[in-house]
């Protein structure tokens, strides 16, 4: 009998504060065989569990293109995250994964790739551009719009940096209105404002967008005046999960169970599916 | 398909060694379907109402460890739940209860495959037993099942006379079962247990399932649902008295200091808190979206994905609504 | 969370019946637990060195410090832990000494048990909040509720040391119980001349604002922000302009129709009146309910010899707001009415005194008039019924108290010293007169008190006699007093001229309502409560409310007024900085889930829930939720306890941390 | 029940209540909650003894305290309550859930309901809840309705049950409770039904810390149906509803009449018998019994 | 385990300001009381809620004292009377289910009462020896309880037992 419950075991082996209640956690497997044989793609997802007090969802924050370790960000919010801020470097943790679909980074090969990122919205999303910035030469022209609240919100600003620093990528950073402080050289405004301002091109292009529903709304129709494609605006659902598996029935929007058939859809599915994330 | 007629003296014999042979043996009472010991009690009533709640409990029940794990310092282990291997014999079961098992498999078997659920329904032979009850929350032959339905069932009982009862062998699973018990048949008359089917009553087919169907694919707003969710009292005694409904919630529970086990228990999608984010948000946050989700889940998501309709028709749910909410009623409005 | 775990051995205290080596080695291997130490003496300086070294080199987030009772040293180990830069919330203390090592003698059971509070407390820690210390700024005014002695004392206090105080007094005049006497023991020194100059004094300060014949209506805020509401009654004279000459008293047409209560009742007054002469302020007042314009609007007898146009027979009450910091409570005390039995009070009557009845049986207050050279009778002895000097006075002491038949079970501390002095006072009068005393025992403690009475018995030839007084009825003109003299152990019969009855010193009749407006506990009797008997005798559990005087509990002049300096001073404590500090422990109230049952604001103590509305975007309220007032919570947690969706959470003491001790046992 | 009927209609037209809550017939023998807004539906309001719901559960939920939100003022809610449930109205009121102008009660005069639908009215088919019942006339209404019928005498069925358990011993209690509470499988249809549940998050579903484990297994199922019992102690006001709606047949009337009984023994209090009275829970009394206190 | 080495668990909710002291001082007066009781810390007796008793039985607690300072006492004036309230519906509640009295104890004990509160806790501990472990609750607290088999391969961290750890 096969126990699709049963979770691996992984060690925290680095705990990275981001902001004052995000954190972000590398992962090694403690399973020598699991971890060889362990991959995923970009945009899948995990359980990640705290004996004692439960599982919670988050996406793999770091690359598949760099495999050795698996990283996840979280903000504190319930049980569950703040059992895992009690942990220490060195704790283990259930691991269940990696679930659902991914983005289909293959398939659009040749093409601009447009990030757009909101908050803690970033971490998947920063799967996605490292694995991008893995395959370089596939793509074309890359661009990064990310926004928070504040500055001291920002997550992944050693990852900001090197983006920045890198000359065939274009980061936009921003944080919203009253949110900067003195020093601040990025942009302020909100996300859809700052994109509108930008206006990528919409044509041979794809833009991956994640962060607060509110940031989404908006965003959309920014994209959609600029030229943007339904299909070519993708997008991962954050609805609230148990299992991963399809059985729970606590996802289930519409035909899909958002951990099984998503949790990454473009604006064309989105579209049809109810309003219910 | 093999028939074969039993008296009901043997019948109470028949049980009896299920029980004398170890495997549990289940038969309706008033609530629930009750774990029997003494066989003589079993009263065989195709008139008889439908027991409160369903049996899926058996298969997939309220409440069950999946994992225990023991916590240190930085390390964690982990013990498998074993599922009991006993083998568990339904006998009695109406038929609109009997075609859960078809409908759950679809859920607990597509891609991933929930073992628990599995090896239980591998140990479980179920009886059922022709209908003759019906009240204004029966609809079985509105989706697609009937009093006589042996969708579901390995062995399938019609009383043909005052003393006897047909039984027919409707799965391979079934048969092997009556295998050792062979001394309690004789042969079989198939006229007689179609005549005794013919007579009994269907109740009337309230809803078409394909035109419901169609229309929530069309009427995801309507104002319907804010009406009957103003009256619903969003508890999910429906969920959980509904021999398919399947969501659950997976807890991690304690019981000393380093050891604990991770629970799966019933979960309804009436609850407020079903889809509650940690961060406050609710997508299903007033009632009529939830019952919206309830009857779509149902009629029309399940039909999609699946091909079933998650739902046998037992009324089991209107029946025990504590405000009169009919779901036969509500469906059967769900056309233009 | 990096844990730091801490044993000290307290020298051999703990270290004899717990093995503290063990403790810290065993919990080292608790989740969380970074280090785990055990030391000599913790609250040592290289205890505590060791304590905030281990912070910063091992980056601890939280301590746990096995220790003597957090009642002892946890505000040392938090100042060590804001030494090393951790929230001093996220320090606990595991008692090993008095829960542990002191009480057990089985030196494995102690340590293992010392070993579970640790775990207890790791577990506790680890899911406490850092807290910072709530600040909430102070209003350096002071409102002293009662002008008698203590509100007087109390009120020049703090105005000397320079803040401005606002001195409600409910009577036309301040002065109170102590201007009404003649003289005061032990040193037969008289009560107005030392007192009308401290009313001066008050009336005359510039950091005071006097306001008689004034009652306080409503408390609102808390300690360092109160607003209060004080209604100023109406006295239909135009404060600005009378110059307290007195003329239209004097003329006022209504002779007999008033009883004069500074006189105990025991004169009469007009209806445009001074209380009496020295009164501060020297305004009259006009008693609506015998004046004769009220009732047939003529007369204006008053209006016509006024020369300042002062009278203003249509002033209405008026209601004035302050803003206060603190409140000095000096309500005073009243004389227990033995007439009848006050309609629902648990206070029984003490009819077979015949008081009310017989006209010559009077209280100790209206005796004091008696006896004052200002009172009614000029200083002569002249009983009431038919102003003969009496040659026989009985004084009958404990009337009420230390009885409790009657519904007194405490003693009023002051009767056996005012009873030695009417008698004495008597007896310097009226040489010839006798007087006798019924006591049940002599308590003189204080200063020159237990020679005062000796004085009484052996100078003044006051004839005491230990028993309790049965019956008193009157035949031909006197008292026929019957009692028994429990030392001789016979019955005794004295025909007195006149009787006088030490009743009860009880609280004033609107002491509960008052407490209840102001959200101060007080006692069955009506006193009102101190925080603490011993060690906070002066605060009420309400903070920023102090007591003075008998309005706590029975009272001389000389404690009343010690007890108002140290009002005072607890007043100017809390004005000595312009913020005030006190522990977040406070309850906290989560706004998404409160359902609004408001069972946390029935409990709650100090009225610390106040309603909130919710209101959504367009402004419209959509529910109403309890709110703490953090300012008055004072972190008792019995809103936590009550709310039954756990919608109410204490900051420190929260539920999350108390089940983690459960889960940790 | 044409008055009903008509004062529904008229309250309806002349705009003093938003909507009425009342019951409407299924089948003869059968009634269900309905919320009429239009005088139009009025006609469809009836009252007998099928009316087994508690209406008063109604009056906290949000949406419904909407519909009384009309063009920036505030109507009234009418409801059709049997004198049991406006036991329950008055509990709500004290509890702040309600004020009392905000309802409109017309107030049944009510001699028993049944026990279930589908069957006759007689003293054994009486609800069990009626049986003690002394409150056949509204408490408190705005409108008084129905006339005045003998409720049939029957013994109490629930005070002789409470009785047998408490002669049981501990073990045997113990037992008995158990084996009744494994029963549960918490689907909180009691609380859903129950008036006096009207919190937004039950103490059950709060996460951080557990209170109650969500588990229907034996000791989850102790827990939550002790602190259901405790929470309604000394406010429950006996309507049952939380018995009829349990598809496991749990005898919860067992325990919440039993401390109804502690309340009106141990503090002679009856939930939502005045508005006058402070709520049991909430106030004390220095002269409460000391007894239990070493 | 047999009943001959059995020693009751003993839980304590005692408020800050009255029982909690009163322990304190019954430390200092080196009174003796059994070391079965181990005390939790709150404010007031006022904020103890009945569902900690649960919890406490739940983790296995044998037995139960709550405690809190004398009625007109209260550190915070009123708390004690509200949880006065409370108990007495929570106790009788208890009871008609099936839990011994002796389970779950009160008591008033104040600052100065060292001695009273070590005969509380003394009377509560003997009470509870004399009924036995819970088993009542145990049954509750064992259904779906595994035993973890000694595993050799488990790290010697993974223990957290006092014993081994010296």
């Amino acid at each position: 009998m096969e126990n699709i419950y049963k979770p691996y075991l992984a060690e925290i082996t680095e705990i990275i504060d981001e902001t004052p209640d995000t954190k972000t956690f590398k992962l090694r497997l403690k399973d020598a065989e699991v971890a060889k044989s362990f991959n995923f793609k970009a945009g899948q997802f995990a359980e990640y569990g705290v004996f004692g007090d439960g599982e919670s969802t988050f996406c793999i924050a770091s690359s598949p293109t760099r495999p050795d370790v698996i990283e996840c960000s979280f903000k504190v919010y319930g049980k569950v995250t703040q059992a895992l801020r009690r942990l220490n470097e060195g704790d283990t943790i259930g691991f269940r994964g990696p679930y659902g679909n991914w983005f289909p980074l293959e398939e659009q090969k040749g093409k601009n790739v447009l990030f757009i990122a909101g908050g803690i919205g970033l971490a998947p999303v920063r799967c996605v551009i490292d694995n991008v910035l893995d395959w370089r030469k596939d793509y074309k022209d890359i661009t990064i719009v990310y926004g928070a609240r504040s500055v001291s919100d920002l997550v992944y600003k050693y990852k900001l940096k090197e983006w920045q620093e890198m000359s065939d990528v274009k980061t936009v950073i921003t944080v919203d209105p009253g949110g900067e402080t003195d020093g601040w050289t990025g942009e302020v405004g909100f996300v859809p404002t700052v994109v509108e301002k930008l206006a990528p091109k919409a044509e041979n292009t794809i833009a991956v967008i994640c962060g607060p529903p509110v940031m989404i709304k908006f965003t959309i129709p920014v994209l959609k005046k600029l030229g943007f494609k339904d299909e070519d605006i993708f997008t991962t659902l954050e609805n609230r999960m148990k299992c991963g598996l399809g059985k729970c029935g606590r996802c289930n929007i519409g035909n899909v169970y958002v951990c099984k058939d998503g949790p990454v859809f473009n604006y064309a599915q989105m579209k049809e599916l109810p309003e219910e994330f | 398909m093999d028939e074969k007629i039993i008296s009901k003296q043997n019948l109470v014999n028949f049980c009896k060694d299920i029980v004398a042979n170890g495997h549990n043996l289940l038969a309706p009472g008033k609530t629930e379907y009750n774990l029997i010991q003494d066989p003589s009690e079993i009263v065989l009533d195709t008139k008889s109402k439908p027991t409160k709640a369903s049996y899926k409990t058996f298969v997939f029940p309220k409440a069950e460890p999946i994992l225990y794990y023991k916590r240190g310092k930085n390390d964690v282990v982990m013990l498998d739940a074993k599922v009991d291997e006993k083998k568990t014999v339904i006998f009695g079961a109406k038929p609109c209860d009997t075609n859960s098992f078809n409908i759950l498999n679809k859920i607990f078997n597509w891609d991933y495959k929930d073992d628990f659920y599995n090896e239980r329904v591998k140990n479980f032979i179920v009886i059922g037993l022709m209908c003759e009850y019906s009240d204004r929350y029966c609809f079985c032959t509105s989706v697609g099942s009937s009093p006589v339905s042996e969708k579901g069932s390995d062995l399938f009982l019609v009383p043909i006379d005052e003393n006897n009862y047909a039984v027919r062998i409707v799965t391979d699973k079934g048969k092997e079962f009556i295998g050792a018990y062979s001394k309690y048949f004789t042969e079989g008359a198939p006229e007689k247990s179609k005549a005794a089917e013919e007579k009994v009553k269907q109740p009337e087919v309230a809803f078409d399932s394909k035109q419901v169907h169609e229309w929530l694919g069309k009427n995801f707003e309507h104002p319907k649902w804010d009406g009957v969710g103003d009256l619903c009292l969003s508890c999910a005694q429906c969920a959980f008295v509904c021999p398919v409904c399947h969501c659950f919630d997976l807890v991690d529970e304690d019981y000393s200091y380093t050891e604990g086990r991770r629970m799966k228990n019933w979960d309804g999608c009436q609850f407020g808190h079903f889809t509650l984010h940690a961060s406050g948000h609710n997508p299903r946050d007033i009632q009529g979206k939830r019952y919206r989700q309830r009857i779509n889940h149902k009629f029309k998501y399940y039909v999609d994905k699946f091909d079933e309709i998650l739902c046998t028709g037992c009324g089991r749910c209107s029946r025990g609504c504590a405000v009169s909410i009919d779901i036969k009623e509500i469906v059967a409005n769900c056309t233009d | 969370m990096k844990i730091g775990v801490f044993i000290c051995h307290c020298g051999e205290n703990i270290g004899r019946t717990v093995d503290c080596p063990r403790v810290s080695k065993a919990c080292q291997w608790l989740p969380g637990v970074e280090v785990s130490l055990d030391y000599k003496y913790m609250c040592s300086d290289p205890g505590q060195n060791m304590i905030k070294d281990e912070i910063r080199k091992k980056k601890l987030d939280a301590i746990v410090v096995g220790s003597c009772s957090p009642h002892m040293h946890e505000k040392t180990f938090r100042k060590a832990a804001v030494d090393a830069g951790i929230n001093p919330f996220l320090v606990e203390i595991a008692n090993l000494r008095e829960h542990c090592s002191w009480v057990h003698d089985d030196i494995d059971a102690a340590t293992d048990k010392a070993i579970d509070l640790v775990r207890m407390a790791v577990e506790k820690v680890k899911r406490n909040q850092p807290l910072t210390t709530i600040e909430v700024p102070v209003t350096k005014r002071t409102l002293v509720i009662g002008g008698g002695i203590a509100g007087i004392q109390a009120a020049l206090d703090v105005a000397n040391a320079g803040y401005e105080v606002v001195l409600v007094e409910k009577e036309p005049s301040i002065g109170g119980h102590m201007s009404q006497l003649s003289e005061t023991f032990p040193t037969l020194d008289c009560s107005q001349c030392i007192l009308t100059p401290r009313m001066v004094e008050v009336y005359q300060h510039p950091k005071i604002k006097l306001m008689t014949y004034s009652e306080v209506e409503k408390v609102e805020g808390f300690i360092g922000n109160f607003t209060v509401t004080i209604r100023k009654k109406a006295r239909h004279i135009d404060e600005s302009k009378c110059t307290g000459c007195g003329l239209c008293t004097t003329k006022c047409p209504v002779k007999k129709k008033a009883f004069n209560s500074f006189e105990e009742n025991l004169a009469y007054r007009p209806a445009v009146y001074v209380p009496f002469p020295q009164a501060v302020p020297n305004i009259p007042v006009i008693d609506e309910t015998v004046c004769t314009y009220y009732k047939t609007g003529k007369c204006q007898m008053c209006v016509k010899v006024c020369g300042r146009e002062a009278i203003s027979f249509d002033q209405q009450d008026t209601l004035v707001t302050e803003e206060i910091g603190a409140i000095i409570v000096a309500t005073g005390y009243k004389l227990y009415n033995i007439e009848k039995k006050p309609e629902g009070s648990m206070i029984k009557g003490y009819g077979e005194y015949g008081y009310g009845k017989y006209k010559d049986v009077v209280d100790g207050l209206q005796f004091e008039r008696i006896a004052s050279a200002s009172g009614p009778t000029s200083g002569e002895f002249k009983r009431p019924s038919d102003g003969k000097e009496p040659k026989k006075i009985v004084f009958i002491q404990c009337v009420g108290s230390r009885d409790d038949s009657k519904g007194f079970s405490y003693c009023s501390k002051i009767c056996c010293m005012y009873t030695a002095k009417h008698a004495m006072l008597y007896k310097h009068k009226v040489h010839d007169g006798e007087a006798y005393v019924f006591y049940m025992d002599i308590r003189s403690g204080g200063k020159m008190y237990e020679e005062f009475v000796r004085r009484a018995i052996e100078e003044d030839g006051v004839k005491y006699i230990r028993g309790r007084v049965s019956k008193i009825t009157e035949k031909n003109g006197k008292y026929i007093v019957k009692g028994e003299d429990t030392l001789a152990s016979m019955p005794i019969e004295i025909d007195a001229d006149m009787v006088v009855l030490a009743t009860a010193m009880i609280a004033q009749t609107e002491a509960s309502e008052l407490a209840q407006t102001i959200g101060i506990p007080y006692d069955k009797y009506g006193f009102y409560n101190e925080a603490h008997p011993k060690l906070r005798p002066i605060e009420s559990t309400t903070g920023g409310v102090f007591l003075a005087g008998a309005c706590q509990s029975p009272k001389d002049i000389p404690e009343s007024v010690a007890m108002a300096s140290a009002a005072a001073a607890k007043a100017m404590v809390l004005f000595g900085s312009d913020k005030l500090e006190r522990e977040p422990v406070v309850a906290k109230v989560n706004e998404l889930f409160c359902a609004g049952c408001f069972l946390c604001k029935k409990v709650c103590p100090y009225g610390a829930v106040e309603v909130k509305e919710m209101k959504d975007r367009n402004g419209v309220v959509y529910k109403e939720i309890a709110y703490v007032n953090e300012g008055l919570c004072q972190g008792c947690g019995t809103c936590t306890a009550s709310c039954p969706s756990k919608s109410i959470e204490l900051a420190g003491f929260n539920n999350e941390e108390v089940f983690a001790q459960i889960a940790a046992l | 029940m044409e008055e009903l009927k008509k004062l529904a209609k008229e309250l309806l037209e002349n705009k003093t209540v938003a909507a009425v809550i009342g019951y409407q017939q299924v089948d003869d023998k059968r009634t269900k909650p309905i919320i009429v807004t239009t005088p139009e539906d009025a006609s469809k309001l009836v009252f007998n003894e099928y009316c087994l719901n508690n209406l008063a559960v109604y009056l906290t939920k949000a949406r419904i305290k909407n519909l009384a939100k009309q063009n920036g003022t505030t109507l009234k809610l009418g409801i059709v309550a049997k004198p049991c449930d406006i036991h329950a109205i008055v509990a709500l009121i004290q509890e702040s859930q309600l004020k009392r102008e905000d309802v409109y009660i017309i107030g049944m005069n009510c001699h028993g309901v049944v026990k279930d639908y589908g069957m006759d009215f007689s003293g054994e088919t009486l609800a069990t809840k009626c049986t003690p019942c002394d409150s056949h006339k509204p408490l408190y209404s705005d409108s008084n309705l129905g006339e005045v019928k003998d409720t049939p005498k029957v013994s109490d069925e629930v005070l002789e049950k409470i009785q047998a358990v408490e002669k049981m011993s501990h073990k045997e209690r113990f037992e008995y409770f158990k084996k009744e509470f494994d029963k549960c499988i918490k689907c909180y249809a009691c609380r859903a039904a129950c008036p006096l549940c009207y919190c937004q998050r039950c103490i059950t579903d709060k996460t951080v810390p557990r209170w109650v484990e969500s588990s229907p297994h034996s000791r989850g199922n102790f827990s939550w149906n002790v602190v259901r019992a405790f929470h309604l102690s000394g406010r429950c006001i006996g309507c049952g509803e939380c018995e009829r709606a349990c598809p496991m047949d749990i005898p919860l009337s067992l325990l919440n009449r039993r401390m109804t009984e502690t309340a009106k023994q141990a503090f002679a209090y009856v939930s939502g018998r005045s508005l006058d009275t402070p709520t049991l829970v909430g106030s004390y009394d220095v002269k409460d019994s000391d007894e239990l206190f070493m | 385990m047999s009943d001959k080495n059995w020693e009751p668990k003993i839980v304590a909710f005692v408020c800050n300001w009255c029982t909690y002291t009163g322990a304190d001082l019954a430390g200092t007066s080196r009174l003796k009381y059994p070391t079965n009781v181990k005390l939790i810390r709150v404010m007031c007796s006022g904020g103890i809620d009945p569902v900690f008793i649960l919890k406490a039985f739940e983790r296995g607690a044998d037995g139960i004292l709550v405690s809190g300072c004398h009625p007109n006492d209260c550190h915070y004036n009123a708390g004690n009377f509200h949880a006065r309230r409370r108990w007495t519906f929570f106790d009788e509640l208890l009871e008609y289910l099936g839990v011994e009295k002796g389970r779950l104890q009160f008591s008033w004990v104040s600052a100065s009462e060292g001695k009273k509160f070590v005969d509380v806790v003394s009377k509560v501990v003997n009470d509870v020896k004399e009924m036995g472990p819970f088993k009542s609750y145990d049954e509750l607290n064992s259904e779906f309880m595994t035993k973890f088999p000694d595993m050799p391969e488990i790290d010697k961290n993974m223990i957290i037992k006092e014993e081994e750890a010296v």
